[in-house]
C-alpha cells in the first residue's frame, strides 16, 4: 500500500514532466518553420459569434467577414468610395409630385398635368433668366413626364374597438402625377419649385379627398392614410450598380446581381432578425436589370445609403429558401423554423473575398486559406488565422515568442516596443472618440457654463501624453477627425482650472468653508459613472475625479457592468455624468445621437441635447448627396456642438499596432520583378489597407523605394 | 491517548497540601497555541495587518488624507519602488509624504504605498463583513435547525408566510394590487392560526380550519433543504453572476460573498446543536425553566462556536482571495476604493513594464491570506482535542 | 507459591515520563518486578496510577514523544527490550508477548472481519498457508468459547457483543502461543456475569497453555481469584508487593488497607462503603515525600518530607511505608 | 434500502425544483438584457429590439417564460441566444475540453494528497509535517491568477515552450507526440487546478489519519507485532479512508465546473469561460442550463456518496 502510494504519484509526475520532450519550442515553431512565413496569425480576446455579415454585430466576426466576404464597394485610402464587386455606379433621383388642381399657380391659375409640364418645360428652357437657386435645380432635371391618374386598392389590418383585427380596404383614386428624373440628387428641388408653382402648391395638396375607406368606422384615419399613400411630393434617389463579371464565390459559383438582391431580401426578412435592417429600410425596390446590373430605388433622401453597400454579399444559391429547406431536411430539423441564423453556413461561411473559410474551433481559432480565384489576384499570405487568446498578458507573451503576428497592444507597450529594431509600429487616428457626457436634464448641467468649466478642469493633453502615450489626439466635436466633415477651425477647450472656477462662480458656485464648491448651502456633488471592462475609461474616471476634486467638486464614481450600465442607467436616463465612447461611421449622420427627437428613454441622445438649429442641420446632412454642401453643414453643426459642450470631448484614440519588421508589402510587376516596400498606414490611419499584399520574409529586405 | 492526564485539575478536597495549578480553558488553549510556531506567526501577522488596516482607515480617507491614494500625478507614472519624486514637476501638495515612492507609482502616478495602505482597510472590511454576515446567518439558521429540529411546520403558517413574503415582493416589484391582496390574505391566515392555536386545547377546531394545522415537514427539513439548495449553486459562479448583474460596489461584494458562504457555519452549528441538545446541562437548564432563547444564546452558542471560529478565520482568507479573483475579471471593488485585489489586477497589465505593481499586492495578499490560514489551522488543532499534540 | 520456574520477564527500576507544555508527568517512577514462567502477576491500582503505562512500556508502545523512558531496564528472556529497535520489538510483540486491552468495543478494527484480524496475527509471525491459518483461527475461537466460529469469523466487530469481542481479543492474543500475555483490565468494560466468564476463561487457558500472565486491574476481587503475586501501585510506584495471601491477610501499606476496606465484601450491612478520601495526584504535580501522604490516615511529619523506603515485612512481602513497618516491627 | 432510495430521490427532486426556480429568478429579475439586444449599437432600432424580445419570449409573463425555458431544456431544444447553437451541443463540446483538465487535476490532487497527508500524520510534528503544512497553506493562499502568471512566465522564459492553449498552435505532428503535446499543455493548468485541492485534501488526510491513529485498534494492531507500515497503511488508513470514499461523489460537480480565471489565462476553451461569457452576454439558456446540470450533478454526487458510504463502512446498513 505504501509503495503504491508513493509509486503512483511519482510515476504520474514523471510522465507529465516527460511530455516536455515532445513540445516544439517557440524557436522550432517560428524561425525553424519556413511555412510560418506564409501565414498571418492575428489574436483576439473574444471569439466570433456568427460568421454572417448581415447577422453579426461583434468585432471578431467582422474581422473574419471582411476577409471572407466582399461588398459591392468600399473606401479607398482617401476614404472615397471604390468599386469592388461593382465596377462603377450611378446615382440619380426620380422625383414625383401630384397635381394639385386646386392650387393657384402664380401667373397661371389652376393647372392640370399638361399645364404643369408645359410650365416646367418652359422654365427649364428659360432657366438662364431665373434666379440662381431655381435655375440650378431646373438644370438638374433631365426628364419630365406626366403620369395619368389611376385608381388602386390597398387592404390593411386595423385594430377594432375590442382589440380584434379588422380588415380595412382603402380605395385610392390618385390624381395625375409628374415624374422628373434628376441628374443629381437635389434635396431642395421642391423647395425651389415652389417658387415657380406657388408657395402653397405642395403643402396644400389634400390627399384625403381621393380616398375611400371601408368600413366607414375607420374614416378618422383618413388623413393618416393619405399621408402614407398619397404624399404630395416624393424624392426617390436611385443607385444603379454595374457589377464585375466573372467573380466567383469560394465554391466556384459565379456571382451575379441575384446575389445582391438576395442579400438585401435576407436583411429585410423579419425572420432573420438582422441587426442591419435599419440601414436598408429606406429602400423602396431592388430591381435586377440584367445579371450584371442592379438598380436600387430609395423611398426618400438618405445620403448614407451608398455606404451601406459595403456589406458582404451572401451566396444566394447556398442560402435561398430552397437551399435552406434542403439543409433543414438533411439535418433533420423543422424546415418551418429553419432560417439563416440556423444555417451551417453561419459557421462555415462562403463568400467571394480574398480568403476562404477553412476551420473554426470555438474559442480556439478560426483558420482561413487564400482564395486563389480572387478577382483581384490572390493575396500573398497563404493563410490567415484568428487565434482567440482571452488574456492580454498571454497574448503579449505569444507575440514576443512569434506565434502571433499581432495582438491588442496597449499604448504603454507601444511606447516600449517602438524603438525595438525587430518591430515596426503604426498608428493612425481611429473613428471613435471618448467623452464625458452630462445629463442636461439635471442640475447643475443645465447651464452651459458649468459644462464648460468641468471640461476646462480636465487636462486632456496630459491624459493623452501620459495615459495614452501620445496614442491619441484631442477632439472637439462628433465627426471623424480625418474626414472633411470635421471642423479643424475649432479650438479645443483650454486646460484652465482657474478659469473654470471663475465660470462656476458666475453661475453661483462658490468655495464653502470645507473647500467644496457650494451654492445656496448645497455642495456641488454628482456621480460619474462608466462601464466595467475598459481600463482606459477607468483611468479617465480616476483622473476626472481627481481633477474635479482639486477645484472643489465632490465627485462620486461608480463602475458598472456593461449591460447594467446601459440598460439601467443610460437607457433609463438615470445618471449625472458618464464616460463613454462613440465609434463613428465615416458617414456624418448624427441623427440618432444628436437630434432632439431622440431624447426619450432607450434612445441615444441620452444627454438630452436640444438645439433647433442643430436639428435642422442634422436633417439636412442626412439628405444631402453633395459632398461639399454636406461638409459645410457639418462644420456648422460641429461649431454649435462645440459651443454648447453637451459632452466634454476628450480624445480620439489611434489605431496602434506593432508588427514584426519582417512583414512587408510585396508587389510583383507585370515583368516579374519583385518589389518590396514598407507597410505604411493610409492617410486615414488604416495600416491594413494593403493586407492582401503583405508577406513575412525570413529577413528584413532592402527596400527599393525608401521613404 | 493514555489516560494519564485525565484527572488533571482536580484538587484535593481536604488538607490539600499541594494544589494542582489551575488553568482556565483559555489559558490552556493559549498555551497549546503558543507552541505552534506557524500559527503564532500567523496570529502576529494577523494582528499587524489589523493595526495597519485601521491606521490605513484613519490616514487615507477624508477630504485631505495624510496619505492620498487617489492623487494622480500623471508625469510621475510607473516610477519604480524607492524612487525619488521629481520635485520640479510636482506641486508641493503632490509630493509623497514619505519623500520617496516606497512601493513605486502606478499607471496614473498614484502612490502605490498609499493605495496599499488604503487597500488593507478595504480588504479587511470585505473579509470581515462578508464572513460576519455568513456567520450570523449560519449560526441563526443552523441553530434553529438544530434546536427546533423536530418541530413541525403546518400548512397554515407556510401559507401565511408565503403569502406575506410573496405579497411584499410583489409590491416591491410593482404589482401593487396583487401584492396587497396577498398580504391581506396572509395576515388573515396568520390571524386565524393564532386564534385557533391559542384555543386549540379547549375546543375542537372547526372542520374547515383543521387543514391549516396539517403538519407538512419539520423545521430541520426546511433548514437542511435550504442548505442543500444553496450548495447546488457553484459558489464562485453564483457570486460572479450576482456581482455582474448588480451594480458594483464594495457593499454588494461583501453581502454577496456573505450570502453565498453561510452554509458551512450553518452545518457546523446545526450538528453541534443536535448533540448539545441531548446533553445534560441543557436538559437541566430546560428543567429549571430557562427560556429557549436563553438556552440557545447562553448555553449552546458558546459551545458551538469553536468550529465556526475556525471556519470564519479561514473564511476571511477565502473572501480576500475571492475579491481578488473578482477583481481579475473586473468585478471587484470598483474605484476609487483601492483593494489589494484591484491593485493586483490593474498591475498585471503592466507586468513587463512595472513588475512591482503586480508583486507588491500579490505578495501582500499571499502573506496575509497565509497568515489567516495558518492561524485558523492552529485554532483548529487547539480546539479539536483529537488533533491536539501533547 | 514456589519459585520453581525461570524468570521470564524482569523489570528493573522502570521510569516513564510524559512531557507536556512545561511540565513532566512522572507516570511510572521506578518500578521493579519479575514475572516467572507460568506465573500470574497482578498490577493493582486506581486509574491513573501508571499501571497501563508500565505495561505498554514492555511492548514499546509508549508513544515517544511525548513519552520518554529515562531509566530502567526490561529484561525479557535476558534481552533488554528497551534496547531493541522497532523491528526486533515487532518480532516479540504478539509472538512472545501479547496484550489484551481494556476496551473490547474499540480495540478491534471496525473495517476488518474478526477472522481477518486473527489470521493476520498468525500470518505476521509464522509462515503458514492461508488454509492452515484459517484452521488455527477456528481452533482459537473454539478455545475461547465462541460458538459457531466459522460464521463468526466472517462477522465485523460491530456484529458481536462486548463479551464476544473480548473473547476474540483473547483469541487474537493467543494466536502465536506467546509466553507472556499482558491483560490490561480485560474485564472492566464488561458486565459482571461476563466478567466472571472471562476470568474463568483466563484461568482455563493458563492451565492449558502454560503461559505467564501479567494482569492489570483496579479490582482486588478479581485479583484474589487469579493472581499468584500482587503489586499494588500508587502514583507511579509500587506501594506494596506480595502474594495473594500476604496482601489480603496482612496488608501493610495504608493504601492497600484502604483498598481492601473499600471492597464491598468487607462492608458491614447498614454501614456506608468505605472510600479513600481524595484522589490520585496529578502525575505532573506529585506531592513531596510519600505520594500517598495527603490521603493517608496515619500520616506523620516525616511522610511529608521523605520519600519512603521499600520495607521488607515478611518473605517476599514488601511495602513502601516506614510508619507501619516501625509499628509492626516495633511492637 | 429501497425506502431510503425513494425518500432521497423525492427530496432531491424537490431541491432541484427550488434550485431551478431560484436560479431562474436571479437571472430574469436581475437588471440587464441579452447582449443581442445591445441598445447602444446605433444599428439596432427599437423594432429590432422588440422582435428579439419576442423571439426570446421576453415579452411573456415570468411563469410562462419559466415554463417555456424548462420545457425547451428538458426536451433538449433550447438554443443559445448568442449564436443559435443548441445549448446541449455547446456544453458537450466544452465539457470534452474541460474533461482532461478535470481528470488530470483530480488525479494530481488525489494521488499527491494522500502520500503527503499520511506521511505528515505519521511523522507529526516533524520538520516534514511542518513544512508540508506551510506549503499546503502557501498553495491555497496565492491568488490564482498571480500564481498562474508566475508559472507561465517562468516556464516560457526558462524553457521557451508554449504553454497556452490546448495544444501547440498549428501543431502538425500526430499520434504519440501529439498526445504528449496535449499532455504538456494540460500540465500547468491542471497543476493550478489541483493546487488548492492538494492543499485542502492533504490537510484533511492528515487530520483524518491523526484521528484514526489515536484509536485503540491501531494500538491493538501494533501490539500484534504488525510492521509499522502495515499498522499505518492497512489498519489506520483503511479507517481513515472512509470519509474520502464519500468525497468521490462530491467531486462529480467539478465535471461541469471550471475556473474562469485559469481558463482565460491559458486560453482554454472550457466550461468556465463559456458560462462566464454567457453571464456577460445574458445568454440565459446557457447560464440556466449549466446551472441546472451542475445542480443535478451535485445532487447525484451526494446521492452516490451516501451509497458509497454504505458500501464501504460495514457499520452502516440501512
Amino acid at each position: 500500500m505504501r509503495r503504491i502510494l508513493i509509486a503512483v504519484p511519482t510515476f504520474l509526475i514523471l510522465f507529465l514532466l516527460h511530455s516536455y520532450l515532445y513540445v516544439p519550442t517557440y524557436e522550432e515553431q517560428t524561425r525553424g518553420n519556413p511555412e510560418r512565413l506564409n501565414e498571418y496569425i492575428d489574436a483576439s480576446i473574444g471569439d466570433a459569434q456568427i460568421l454572417n455579415p448581415i447577422l453579426s454585430a461583434d468585432s471578431a466576426s467582422s474581422a473574419i467577414e471582411s476577409k471572407v466576404f466582399e461588398g459591392l464597394i468600399d473606401r479607398d485610402e482617401e476614404l472615397n468610395f471604390r468599386g469592388r464587386l461593382a465596377t462603377h455606379w450611378e446615382i440619380f433621383e426620380e422625383a414625383y409630385f401630384y397635381i394639385n388642381d386646386e392650387a393657384w399657380i402664380p401667373n397661371l391659375g389652376k393647372a392640370d398635368a399638361q399645364g404643369i409640364i408645359r410650365l416646367l418645360g418652359d422654365a427649364i428652357r428659360d432657366r438662364k433668366e431665373r434666379e440662381d437657386k431655381l435655375s440650378k435645380s431646373l438644370a438638374n432635371i433631365e426628364k419630365l413626364e406626366a403620369l395619368p391618374a389611376r385608381t388602386f386598392e390597398v387592404s390593411k389590418q386595423e385594430k377594432g374597438a375590442g382589440g380584434e383585427a379588422v380588415p380595412v380596404t382603402i380605395r385610392v383614386a390618385a390624381p395625375p402625377r409628374i415624374r422628373m428624373v434628376l441628374k443629381d440628387v437635389d434635396q431642395e428641388l421642391f423647395d425651389h419649385l415652389s417658387g415657380l408653382l406657388g408657395r402653397e402648391y405642395f403643402s396644400s395638396f389634400d390627399g384625403a379627398r381621393f380616398i375611400d375607406i371601408l368600413p366607414e368606422t375607420f374614416s378618422s384615419k383618413r388623413s393618416a392614410y393619405a399621408r402614407e399613400l398619397l404624399p404630395a411630393t416624393e424624392n426617390n434617389p436611385v443607385i444603379v450598380f454595374h457589377l464585375r463579371s466573372n467573380v466567383r464565390f469560394h465554391d466556384g459559383h459565379v456571382f451575379d446581381a441575384e446575389d445582391v438582391r438576395f442579400t438585401y431580401e435576407a436583411i429585410m426578412n423579419p425572420k432573420n432578425l438582422s441587426p442591419r435592417i435599419a440601414d436598408y429600410e429606406p429602400i423602396k425596390a431592388v430591381e435586377v436589370l440584367d445579371p450584371l446590373t442592379i438598380r436600387i430605388v430609395y423611398k426618400r433622401l438618405y445620403s448614407p445609403a451608398l455606404g451601406t453597400w459595403g456589406m458582404g454579399i451572401l451566396p444566394a444559391h447556398l442560402l435561398n429558401s430552397r437551399a435552406l429547406r434542403e439543409e433543414a431536411k438533411r439535418r433533420g430539423m423543422n424546415p418551418e423554423k429553419f432560417f439563416l441564423r440556423q444555417s451551417e453556413l453561419s459557421r462555415k461561411p462562403v463568400g467571394c473575398g480574398p480568403f476562404r473559410f477553412r476551420e473554426w474551433k470555438t474559442d480556439q481559432y478560426i483558420v482561413l486559406k487564400r482564395f486563389d480565384d480572387y478577382w483581384e489576384g490572390p493575396p500573398n499570405y497563404k493563410g490567415y488565422t484568428l487565434r482567440i487568446v482571452p488574456d492580454l498578458l498571454t497574448q503579449e507573451m505569444e507575440f514576443y515568442a512569434g506565434t502571433v503576428d499581432q495582438y491588442g497592444v496597449e499604448p504603454h507597450q507601444v511606447e516600449r516596443l517602438k524603438n525595438d529594431p525587430t518591430y515596426q509600429s503604426f498608428s493612425g487616428l481611429s473613428f471613435g472618440y471618448t467623452y464625458i457626457g452630462y445629463n442636461m436634464r439635471r442640475e447643475p448641467f443645465k447651464d452651459r457654463r458649468v459644462r464648460q468649466a468641468l471640461g476646462m478642469a480636465i487636462d486632456v493633453d496630459k491624459i493623452i501624453k501620459y495615459v495614452l502615450y501620445e496614442q491619441g489626439e484631442s477632439i472637439t466635436g462628433p465627426f471623424v477627425k480625418q474626414t472633411d466633415f470635421y471642423n479643424h477651425a475649432i479650438e479645443p477647450l483650454p486646460y484652465d482650472p482657474e478659469g473654470a472656477l471663475k465660470l462656476l462662480a458666475e453661475t453661483g458656485w462658490e468655495k464653502g468653508p470645507e473647500g467644496w464648491l457650494e451654492k445656496d448651502g448645497k455642495r456641488l456633488q454628482f456621480t460619474l459613472i462608466t462601464n466595467q471592462g475598459n481600463n482606459l475609461r477607468k483611468a479617465i474616471l480616476s483622473i476626472a475625479q481627481d481633477s474635479w476634486r482639486k477645484i472643489g467638486i465632490d465627485v462620486r464614481t461608480s463602475v458598472l457592468e456593461w449591460a447594467v450600465f446601459i440598460q439601467e442607467r443610460v437607457n433609463k436616463l438615470d445618471f449625472d455624468a458618464l464616460i463613454l465612447g462613440w465609434s463613428m461611421g465615416i458617414e456624418p449622420d448624427l441623427y440618432q445621437i444628436w437630434h432632439s427627437s431622440q431624447t426619450q428613454p432607450n434612445q441615444l441622445n441620452f444627454v438630452a441635447f436640444r438645439n433647433e438649429e442643430a436639428d435642422d442641420l442634422i436633417i439636412k446632412i442626412r439628405q444631402e448627396y453633395d459632398h461639399d454642401r454636406q461638409v459645410q453643414y457639418c462644420h456648422n453643426l460641429h461649431e454649435i456642438i462645440a459651443q454648447e459642450q453637451p459632452y466634454t470631448f476628450l480624445y480620439v484614440r489611434k489605431w496602434t499596432a506593432i508588427l514584426d519588421r519582417r512583414i512587408v508589402i510585396k508587389e510583383v510587376d507585370p515583368d516579374g520583378t519583385v518589389r518590396y516596400s514598407r507597410i505604411k498606414p493610409t492617410k486615414t490611419g488604416n495600416y491594413g489597407f494593403y493586407f492582401n499584399k503583405w508577406i513575412k520574409l525570413p529577413e528584413v529586405p532592402r527596400f527599393e523605394v525608401e521613404g | 491517548m493514555m489516560g494519564v492526564n485525565e484527572k488533571r485539575g482536580s484538587a484535593f478536597p481536604e488538607g490539600g497540601v499541594l494544589e494542582t495549578p489551575k488553568k482556565t480553558l483559555f489559558q490552556e488553549n493559549w498555551g497549546l497555541f503558543r507552541k505552534n510556531r506557524l500559527a503564532m506567526a500567523g496570529l502576529m501577522i494577523f494582528v499587524a495587518f489589523f493595526i495597519i488596516a485601521v491606521t490605513g482607515r484613519v490616514l487615507t480617507y477624508g477630504r485631505d488624507p495624510y496619505f492620498n491614494p487617489a492623487l494622480v500625478r500623471l508625469q510621475e507614472k510607473l516610477r519604480p519602488p524607492l524612487s525619488k519624486p521629481n520635485l520640479e514637476t510636482l506641486k508641493p501638495e503632490e509630493v509623497p509624504r514619505l519623500g520617496i515612492y516606497l512601493f513605486g507609482t502606478d499607471d496614473l502616478g498614484r502612490d502605490v504605498f498609499s493605495r496599499m495602505f488604503q487597500g488593507s482597510w478595504v480588504s479587511l472590511t470585505v473579509g470581515f463583513v462578508a464572513v460576519g454576515i455568513a456567520v450570523v446567518i449560519g449560526v441563526f439558521l443552523g441553530g434553529i435547525g438544530g434546536y427546533y429540529g423536530s418541530s413541525q411546520i403546518n400548512l397554515g403558517s407556510l401559507l401565511a408566510s408565503v403569502l406575506l413574503g410573496g405579497g411584499i415582493i410583489g409590491i416591491l416589484l410593482g404589482g401593487t394590487a396583487v401584492g396587497v391582496l396577498m398580504v391581506l390574505l396572509g395576515a388573515a391566515v396568520a390571524a386565524v392560526l393564532i386564534r385557533m392555536g391559542n384555543s386549540k386545547a379547549k375546543r375542537p377546531i372547526p372542520m374547515g380550519f383543521s387543514v391549516l394545522f396539517l403538519n407538512l415537514f419539520s423545521v430541520d427539513v426546511l433548514i437542511t433543504g435550504l442548505i442543500d439548495i444553496m450548495l447546488c449553486f457553484p459558489s464562485f459562479f453564483l457570486i460572479l453572476t450576482v456581482v455582474a448583474l448588480l451594480p458594483a460596489s464594495i457593499y454588494t461584494i461583501m453581502i454577496v460573498i456573505g450570502l453565498t458562504s453561510w452554509m458551512g457555519a450553518a452545518r457546523f452549528v446545526r450538528a453541534e446543536f443536535l448533540s448539545l441538545r441531548e446533553q445534560d446541562f441543557v436538559t437541566a437548564a430546560r428543567a429549571l425553566g430557562v427560556s429557549n432563547w436563553r438556552i440557545i444564546f447562553r448555553h449552546m452558542v458558546p459551545n458551538a462556536m469553536a468550529p465556526v471560529l475556525v471556519s470564519a478565520t479561514i473564511g476571511i482568507a477565502t473572501a480576500i482571495l475571492t475579491e481578488a479573483g473578482l477583481s481579475f475579471l473586473g468585478f471587484g471593488v470598483p474605484p476609487p476604493d483601492a483593494t489589494w485585489g484591484n491593485i493586483l489586477s490593474n498591475g498585471k497589465n503592466f507586468l513587463f513594464d512595472a513588475p512591482w505593481l503586480t508583486f507588491v499586492p500579490g505578495v501582500a495578499v499571499l502573506i496575509v491570506v497565509l497568515a489567516f490560514n495558518l492561524f485558523g489551522e492552529g485554532l483548529r488543532e487547539v480546539l479539536n482535542p483529537k488533533l491536539r499534540e501533547r | 507459591m514456589a519459585l520453581r520456574n525461570e524468570i521470564l520477564l524482569s523489570v528493573h527500576d522502570l521510569k516513564v515520563f510524559f512531557h507536556s507544555d512545561n511540565t513532566v508527568s512522572r507516570a511510572v517512577d521506578g518500578v521493579s518486578y519479575d514475572v516467572r514462567e507460568g506465573e500470574t502477576v497482578c498490577l493493582v491500582g486506581e486509574s491513573g496510577c501508571g499501571k497501563t503505562v508500565s505495561a505498554l512500556a514492555i511492548l514499546g508502545l509508549v508513544p515517544q514523544p511525548p513519552g520518554e523512558i529515562p531509566g530502567g531496564e526490561i529484561l525479557f528472556k535476558g534481552k533488554n527490550l528497551l534496547d531493541l529497535d522497532e523491528e526486533a520489538l515487532q518480532e516479540i510483540r504478539g509472538k512472545e508477548i501479547s496484550m489484551i486491552f481494556q476496551e473490547p468495543m474499540t480495540s478491534l478494527n471496525p473495517v476488518f472481519t474478526i477472522g481477518d484480524q486473527i489470521e493476520e496475527a498468525i500470518t505476521t509471525h509464522d509462515t503458514v498457508e492461508k488454509t492452515e491459518a484459517h484452521r488455527m483461527t477456528v481452533e482459537l475461537l473454539t478455545d475461547v468459547g465462541i460458538a459457531s466460529p466459522e460464521e463468526r469469523m466472517r462477522d465485523y466487530p460491530h456484529n458481536l457483543s462486548g463479551g464476544q469481542r473480548q473473547r476474540v481479543m483473547i483469541a487474537m492474543s493467543l494466536a502465536c502461543k506467546p509466553d507472556l500475555v499482558i491483560a490490561d483490565e480485560p474485564t472492566t468494560a464488561l458486565d459482571v456475569t461476563i466478567q466472571d466468564q472471562i476470568l474463568h476463561l483466563f484461568r482455563e487457558l493458563k492451565e492449558k497453555r502454560q503461559m505467564a500472565l501479567l494482569y492489570i486491574t483496579h479490582n482486588l476481587a478479581v485479583v484474589a481469584e487469579i493472581a499468584d503475586r500482587i503489586h499494588v501501585m500508587y502514583a507511579g510506584i509500587f506501594a506494596e508487593v506480595g502474594n495473594v495471601e500476604q496482601i489480603f491477610r496482612n496488608p501493610c501499606h495504608p493504601y492497600t488497607m484502604g483498598l481492601l476496606a473499600s471492597l464491598p465484601s468487607r462492608a458491614r450491612k447498614g454501614q456506608p462503603l468505605y472510600s479513600i478520601p481524595g484522589a490520585v495526584p496529578d502525575p505532573a504535580y506529585k506531592p513531596q515525600g510519600c505520594p500517598f501522604h495527603p490521603r493517608c490516615p496515619y500520616v506523620q511529619e516525616n511522610c511529608r518530607r521523605e520519600f519512603p523506603e521499600m520495607c521488607d515485612f515478611e518473605d517476599h512481602h514488601f511495602a513502601r511505608c516506614p510508619v507501619t513497618y516501625r509499628q509492626r516491627k516495633g511492637s | 434500502m429501497l425506502a431510503f432510495l425513494g425518500r432521497s430521490l423525492i427530496q432531491k427532486i424537490i431541491t432541484l425544483f427550488f434550485v431551478s426556480v431560484i436560479s431562474f429568478l436571479i437571472i430574469y429579475l436581475a437588471p440587464g438584457e441579452p447582449s443581442q439586444i445591445d441598445p447602444l449599437n446605433p444599428i439596432f432600432t427599437q423594432e429590432v429590439l422588440e422582435r428579439f424580445r419576442k423571439e426570446f419570449h421576453l415579452d411573456k409573463p415570468l411563469h410562462v417564460q419559466y415554463f417555456y425555458f424548462y420545457r425547451d431544456l428538458i426536451s433538449g431544444k433550447s438554443v443559445s441566444w448568442k449564436d443559435n447553437r443548441p445549448v446541449l451541443g455547446k456544453i458537450y463540446e466544452r465539457f470534452l475540453n474541460s474533461l482532461p483538465l478535470f481528470i488530470l487535476g483530480t488525479l494530481i490532487t488525489w494521488t499527491l494528497s494522500f502520500p503527503v497527508g499520511i506521511h505528515a500524520a505519521i511523522r507529526r510534528g516533524s520538520f516534514y509535517d511542518r513544512s508540508t503544512t506551510f506549503l499546503a497553506y502557501l498553495l491555497i493562499s496565492i491568488p490564482g491568477f498571480f500564481f498562474a502568471y508566475m508559472l507561465i512566465i517562468f516556464v516560457v522564459t526558462q524553457f521557451h515552450v508554449p504553454v497556452i492553449g490546448m495544444e501547440t498552435f498549428g501543431i502538425s505532428s500526430t499520434g504519440w507526440s501529439w498526445l504528449m503535446d496535449r499532455v504538456w499543455h494540460l500540465l500547468l493548468p491542471s497543476i493550478l487546478f489541483g493546487a488548492g485541492g492538494i492543499a485542502v485534501l492533504s490537510r484533511y488526510v492528515r487530520n483524518q489519519m491523526l484521528e484514526v491513529e489515536s484509536q485503540d485498534y491501531v494500538r491493538t494492531a501494533k501490539a500484534k507485532g504488525l510492521p509499522a507500515d502495515k499498522v499505518h497503511y492497512k489498519h489506520a488508513l483503511r479507517n481513515a479512508l472512509l470519509p474520502f470514499v464519500t468525497m468521490f461523489g462530491l467531486i462529480l460537480p467539478g465535471l461541469i465546473g471550471g475556473s474562469v480565471i485559469i481558463e482565460s489565462i491559458f486560453s482554454w476553451p472550457g466550461m468556465g469561460r463559456m458560462a462566464y461569457e454567457a453571464i456577460l452576454a445574458r445568454d440565459y439558456p446557457v447560464i440556466l442550463t449549466v446551472n441546472f446540470i451542475s445542480a443535478i450533478l451535485v445532487l447525484v454526487g451526494t446521492f452516490i456518496s451516501d451509497l458509497l458510504y454504505m458500501v464501504v463502512d460495514p457499520r452502516i446498513r440501512l
